[in-house]
C-alpha cells in the first residue's frame, strides 16, 4: 500500500523525527493561507502515489501566499503518471547546507531489511547507485537482534564528517527504523534529509509503502488508505478480493492464480494482441468473484474481447462456470468471450456453460489466440 | 524417491479443522500420504475424521505420533507462530500454504527456521507432491504422473499448466515443488534444483519463474556453476508493467530490478533453455 | 533489587495480567477500613523483603472487618527474617478451584530467562522440584526471538486440561514475561496462580527482583526501591557507593574487590574469628568512600576488631592510607586496627600510615590473624 | 605462548579517550602491548598520546590499523554496544572490562559474538595479561611473573592475590585471566581450562571460584574428562549468607544453588585440589 508524503510525514513525526511543519490544501485558497500563516517563502508539492513528480512539474517554490495559492492552482487537478493530483502540501523553504539520502528497503536477497545512505542527496537513489555507487553506504539489520546502536552511528559518520550532524544522523535513522518496522513498512525513504546553515538535521521529503498483508493488524496505519488517490475499479476489485492491474489493451483477462494470470498475459501478447489488465479471482470458488471480475472488465471500455483462462485446483470449474452463466444473465457483455476451463470438476463445467451456449476450451494456447482473433488483433 | 517427501513422511496437519485444513487432509489421505497427526489448539483429544488424533501441540504430535513433515493451514496471522512450533518441535520439513502472511513475520521466521536445522516451503504456496507416493499441501493429485522431470515454481495454477502439459505429452515428473510467490520464502529455487540434482530419478528440470526479486538470476549462476543435469525454465510476467504488485507479493518489478527480460537473459546466458510459452517446455525438454 | 509484593502487583496490572483488587495499609485501621470497603472475607499479608512469610506468621485471613484490623495490628511491627514489617496488602479473599504455579528466572546456565510452570501451585518451587519434578514444565526463551506464542501456549496447555483456562493462562504468561523485560528483572513469579470456581485465571500474589544494573535505564522502576525495608546501614552504604553487608560476628573488614572480601571473611573465619560485615570499597581511589566504609564498621556496635585488606591495582595504597589518616583523626575508632597495604604505592601508603604510627602488613594471612587475636577471637 | 592474547596482538581501546582508559591504554602500553587504536565516537581524527590515532568506529580502526583485538572501558549504558561494534567490526578478541552492565543486554549481547566467531572476556573484568609479553585489562603488571602456572578467575583483587602469592614463593604464571563476576560473561572457566590445557608453556592452572551459579561445577567435570594438567581451586564466599548480592552481581547464592561447599564438594570429586586459604594454592601446585 502507498501512503502519501503528508501521511509518512506525520508518522515520522510521531517517532520523533525532525520534520519540519507544514500543511495539507486541497484548494488554491487552502494553500494561499497556509502560505500566509508561514510567513517567508514555501513548497508547494503535489500528493500523489507516483514518483517523479518534481520532474512532472508537481512540486514548485512559492515566495508569496499570492504566488503560493497561483503554484496550488496549477497543481491541484494535473495528472501525474494518470493520477489526478487532489491535494497539495505546503510547507516553510528551508536553507538547505547540504542534501543527503537515507532509505531503509527489504532486501529479498539478503532476506533482511537493509538501511542505505548516501550523501548524494534529493536524486534519485538508483541514479547514484548506477554512477557513483561508493557514495552509498549500506547496513542490513539481522531481524533477531534489530538495528544496533552502532549500525546507526556509522551510517551517521558515513553522512557526516561533523560530529553534531553525525550524531542527529544516527539518531534520525534509528527513529526511522522503528517507524518502518512500526509500521509494516516494506520501504521508508527521507529525500532529501538536509543540514541547515544552522548545524539541523531535518527530513524534507517522506516516503513510506506498507506491506499489505500486515495491515489486519495495524488499523492506524490501514486507514491511511487513500482510496481516492487509486484507479477506481482497483479500489473496487480489492472490495470484492480480486486482484485487478488495469493496462491499455483490449482483452480482458479473468485468471485463477496469478502466476497464470500474468502467463496469459505473455501469451495474450505472444499470439499478437494486448491485454486489457491482470485480473486474478484467487483460489476461492465463489461464483460472486467470477461475477465481479466480469463487470470489472466489462465496464472497461477499451476491452474488445473476453478471455477466462481456469485451472481448477481449489477453484472448482462448476463454480466459475456459474458465475458465468449468472453474470451473462444479468448483463450485456457487448463483446466475445472466450472460455478455456480445465481440471477439478471440468465436465461439470463444460456442462454448465454448453446449456447456456458456451464453449469452453481445454488448451490454454487455442484459447488465447481465439480470444486475440476475437478482439481483432492477431 | 522424489525430493523433500517420500514413504518416510509422516504428516501433521497444522489447522487440521479449519475449512481449508480439513478439505486437503481429506485430498492428501486419498492420495496416500500418510497423515498421522492432526493440531488444533484447544482441540487436542479429538479425532479427525475418525482416524487422525488431533493435538494442542506440534510437540505433542511429535512426541506421540511421530510427526517429521508438517503442514500449515491457518489463517495469516497464526501463520508464522505455527511455523516457529513445528520448528521448536524438531519438525524437519514444513510446507506453510497459507497466504498473506506479513513479510515482517518472515524476517524472523526465517532464520529460525535455519537455526533449527529444518526446512521451510513456502509460505503461500500450493506445497509439492511426488508422483505416485506421496503429496504435502494443495496440488492437484490427478494431474501429476511419474516420470523423470523435477518441476520448481514460484506459482500456483501456472504450475499446475506446466505439469498437465507434461502430463499431456506423456512426460512424468519426479517431484513438482510450489516454492511460493511471496518476497520471503523458505526454500529457493537453488535449494530444489539442488536436490533435482542429488535425486537419482530425476532427469531434467523445468523452472517456472517471474518477476520480481533475483532468485531466477542466482538460480541460473548455480545451474550452470553446479547442475549436470539439463534444466529448461519459462518467467513469467513480460508484460507486467512496473511498480505494480502482480497478485502474488513477491511479483513486483523494483525499479530497474526483477524484470523479466533481466531474467530470461540470466537463464539464456546460463545455458538454460527459456520457454517463450509454457507448451513450449515440453519440446524443450524432449530436445535435451 | 527487591520490590514489595503490592509493587510487583501494580506492575503486573499494568501489562494487563488479572490481579485482584488490594490496598496497602500501615495501620490497622487502614486494613479494617480497607476490608470494609471490599465487603467478605480478606486475607492480610505482611509486605517485606524475606521469604517465607507465611510460615513466619505474616498471612493470615480475617472473615470480618474488626478481625483484618486485628491481624493487621499482630502483623505490623512484627520481624520476619530480622526485618520489621511496615505495612500490609489487605485483598478479598479469592475462592481457589486450583493453585498454580508461574515464573520467569534468568538461567545463568542456559544463558537465557527461563520460564517455569507447575500445577502444583502455591507451595516453594525447589520443594517442587525436589519432590516431583515431573510437575515442572521449563521453556527457555531465545533472548533474540523472545516469548514466542507457542511457547506460551504449551506452557498454557501443561498447566490446565480446559481450553478455556490454558488460553488465559497462555496470556498471562506472555504478559509476566513482557512485565519481566520491561522492568529489568531477574525473577518473576506469579505463586499461587489460581483458578477460581467460574473458571477465571488469576494472580493472587507477586513477586519480582530487579537487575540493579538496570536501573538506570527504568526510572519508574528505581524509585520502587523501599529503603525503609532494608537495612539502614547498608542502604547509607549504597549511597557512598560501597558494597556493604552486615552480619553478626565481630571483625570489621574492609576490602577492596569482592572476591577478595569474600576471601577476607573465610580468613577470618579460618582463623578462629567471625567477619561483621562484607565490605568491598571498589575499585575508586577516593579517600571518602574510605571514610565512609570506616564509619560504618564503627558504628556497628557488636564490632570490636577492624581489619583493612588492600590490595593495591586501581586502587593506590596512598590514597587508602589517606583515607585511614582522616577518618581517625575525625573519629575514635573505640576499637583496635589492622591494616593490611600492598600494592600500587605501597611505599607512599606504607610511610603516610607509619607517620600517624600505624603499622601496615604485607602478608593477608598474618593480618587476618592479627585482626582475629585483637577481637578476642582465634 | 600464554593464551588469547601475545605477540600478534593489535589492540583498539574502546573508550579510550575517557578517564579509565586513558589511563590503562599508558599501562598496557607501558607493558609492551601493541596499541594501534582508539575508538571515541565524535573523536575520530585526533591522536591519543601523539601516537596511537582515535577513530569514531572500530571498523575504522580494524581496516586502518589492523586491530584484531578490543578491549572496553566505556560506561555501562554504552557497554553492550561497544561489544556487538567490535563483534561486528570483525574483532577476535573482545575484552569488556565495564562494571554494571545489565544482563539483559549480555542476554543479546552473548549469542551475537558467538555468532560472529568472537570470543569475549567480561564484562566486570579485569582482563588479562600473558607476562613478559602483553596484557590487556587492569591487572597490575609488576606482580606477575614468566612461568608455568595458568591462573583464571572470577574476581580482581583476589586473583591479584593468588598471582601475588605464587610470584612471591617463585613460581610464574604463563597466563592470568580474569573472566568478570557478573552472572552472564563471554568465556567461562571451562573455555579457559581447554585454552590452558593446549598451550604448551601452561604446566598447571589455578582455578579461583567463587559462590553463585554453577560454572565451577560444570569446570569440575570438565577437568576430569579432559585435562591432563594439574588443576588446583580455591571457592570464595564460604562465609556469605544465602541470597544477598556479594559485592559481583553473580555473586549470590540462590536458594540452595551456588554455595561454596557444593563448589567445594565439586572440585574435591573431580580430583582437584582445593586450597582453605589462597595462600595454600602455591603449596598445591607445587605438590603437584
Amino acid at each position: 500500500m502507498n501512503i502519501h508524503e503528508y501521511q509518512a510525514r506525520e508518522i515520522f513525526a510521531r517517532h520523533g523525527i525532525p520534520v519540519p511543519e507544514a500543511e495539507i490544501a486541497a484548494t488554491a485558497e487552502e494553500a494561499r493561507a497556509a502560505a500566509e500563516r508561514f510567513g517567508g517563502p514555501v513548497v508547494v508539492k503535489a500528493q500523489v502515489h507516483a514518483g517523479g513528480r518534481g520532474k512532472a512539474g508537481g512540486v514548485k517554490l512559492a515566495d508569496t501566499p499570492a504566488e503560493a495559492g497561483d503554484r496550488a492552482e496549477a497543481i491541484l487537478g494535473m495528472e501525474i503518471k494518470g493520477i489526478e493530483v487532489r491535494q497539495v502540501l505546503v510547507a516553510p523553504a528551508e536553507d538547505i547546507a547540504s542534501e543527503a539520502y537515507v532509505g531503509i528497503v527489504l532486501d529479498r536477497a539478503r532476506r533482511a531489511d537493509t538501511i542505505m545512505v548516501s550523501s548524494e542527496g534529493g536524486v534519485d537513489i538508483e541514479e547514484v547507485a548506477a554512477t557513483m555507487p561508493e557514495a552509498i553506504r549500506k547496513v542490513a539489520v539481522d531481524p533477531r537482534y534489530g538495528l544496533l546502536a552502532h549500525q546507526a552511528a556509522l551510517l551517521g559518520h558515513h553522512l557526516y564528517d561533523d560530529p553534531g550532524a553525525a550524531r542527529q544522523a544516527s539518531s534520525i535513522i534509528a527513529k526511522l527504523y522503528e517507524a518502518y518496522r512500526a509500521s509494516g513498512a516494506t520501504l521508508a525513504e527521507i529525500n532529501p534529509m538536509i543540514v541547515n546553515p544552522a548545524g539541523e538535521v531535518k527530513a524534507i521529503d517522506a516516503k513510506m509503502n506498507i506491506d499489505d498483508n500486515a495491515l489486519f493488524r495495524l488499523p492506524e496505519i490501514a486507514v491511511l488508505r487513500d482510496t481516492e488517490a487509486e484507479n477506481p475499479a482497483e479500489v473496487r476489485a480489492r472490495e470484492a478480493e480480486l486482484s485487478y492491474i488495469q493496462l491499455d489493451g483490449n482483452v480482458g483477462c479473468c485468471v485463477n492464480g496469478a502466476g497464470l494470470a500474468m502467463a496469459t498475459m505473455d501469451l495474450v501478447k505472444y499470439y499478437g494482441g494486448e491485454p486489457a489488465n491482470f485480473l486474478d479471482i484467487g483460489g476461492s470458488s465463489n461464483p460472486d468473484k467470477v461475477v465481479a471480475a466480469l463487470e470489472l472488465i466489462t465496464e472497461d471500455p477499451k476491452v474488445d474481447s473476453i478471455l477466462f483462462n481456469i485451472f481448477g485446483g481449489i477453484t472448482r470449474c462448476d463454480d466459475v462456470a456459474n458465475g458465468i452463466v449468472e453474470a451473462t444473465s444479468r448483463m450485456e457483455l457487448g463483446v466475445p468471450i472466450t472460455i478455456r476451463l480445465t481440471g477439478t470438476n471440468e465436465e461439470e463445467g463444460v456442462a454448465i456453460l454448453a446449456s447456456r451456449g458456451f464453449e469452453a476450451m481445454v488448451d490454454m494456447d487455442r484459447a488465447v489466440e481465439t480470444a486475440v482473433g476475437r478482439a481483432g488483433g492477431g | 524417491m522424489g525430493i523433500f517427501i517420500g514413504d518416510d513422511t509422516r504428516l501433521v496437519v497444522q489447522g487440521i479443522t479449519g475449512r481449508d485444513g480439513s478439505f486437503h487432509t481429506r485430498q492428501m489421505m486419498e492420495y496416500g500420504t500418510r497423515v498421522v497427526a492432526g493440531v488444533t489448539p484447544g482441540k487436542g483429544g479429538r479425532t479427525f475424521d475418525g482416524g487422525v488424533p488431533v493435538f494442542d501441540t506440534v510437540e505433542e504430535a511429535v512426541a506421540e505420533r511421530g510427526a517429521n513433515t508438517s503442514v500449515i493451514y491457518v489463517p495469516a496471522r497464526f501463520a508464522a507462530d505455527a511455523v516457529f512450533e513445528a520448528a521448536d518441535a524438531g519438525i524437519a520439513l514444513i510446507v506453510c500454504i497459507t497466504e498473506g502472511v506479513p513479510v515482517g513475520d518472515m524476517l524472523r521466521v526465517l532464520p529460525y527456521v535455519r537455526e533449527k536445522g529444518a526446512r521451510l516451503i513456502g509460505p503461500n504456496c500450493p506445497g509439492l507432491i511426488v508422483p505416485g507416493r506421496c503429496k504435502v499441501g494443495i496440488l492437484p493429485g490427478q494431474i501429476v504422473r511419474e516420470g523423470p522431470v523435477g518441476i520448481v515454481s514460484r506459482s500456483g495454477t501456472l504450475t499446475y499448466e506446466v505439469i498437465f502439459q507434461f502430463t499431456r505429452a506423456g512426460i512424468g515428473q519426479s517431484a513438482c515443488v510450489g516454492i511460493g510467490g511471496d518476497p520471503l520464502i523458505g526454500t529457493d529455487f537453488v535449494d530444489c534444483l539442488a536436490a533435482f540434482e542429488a535425486d537419482p530419478e530425476t532427469e531434467a528440470v523445468a523452472v517456472i519463474g517471474e518477476i520480481g526479486g533475483t532468485d531466477e538470476q542466482v538460480a541460473a549462476e548455480y545451474v550452470s556453476r553446479e547442475m549436470s543435469k539439463p534444466v529448461v525454465g519459462f518467467i513469467a510476467g513480460q508484460t507486467a508493467p512496473p511498480g505494480r504488485r502482480m497478485g502474488h507479493a513477491g511479483a513486483i518489478i523494483s525499479g530497474s530490478e526483477g524484470t523479466a527480460e533481466e531474467k530470461i537473459r540470466a537463464f539464456e546466458s546460463h545455458g538454460i533453455g527459456v520457454a517463450r510459452r509454457p507448451a513450449d517446455l515440453v519440446g524443450l525438454i524432449r530436445d535435451r
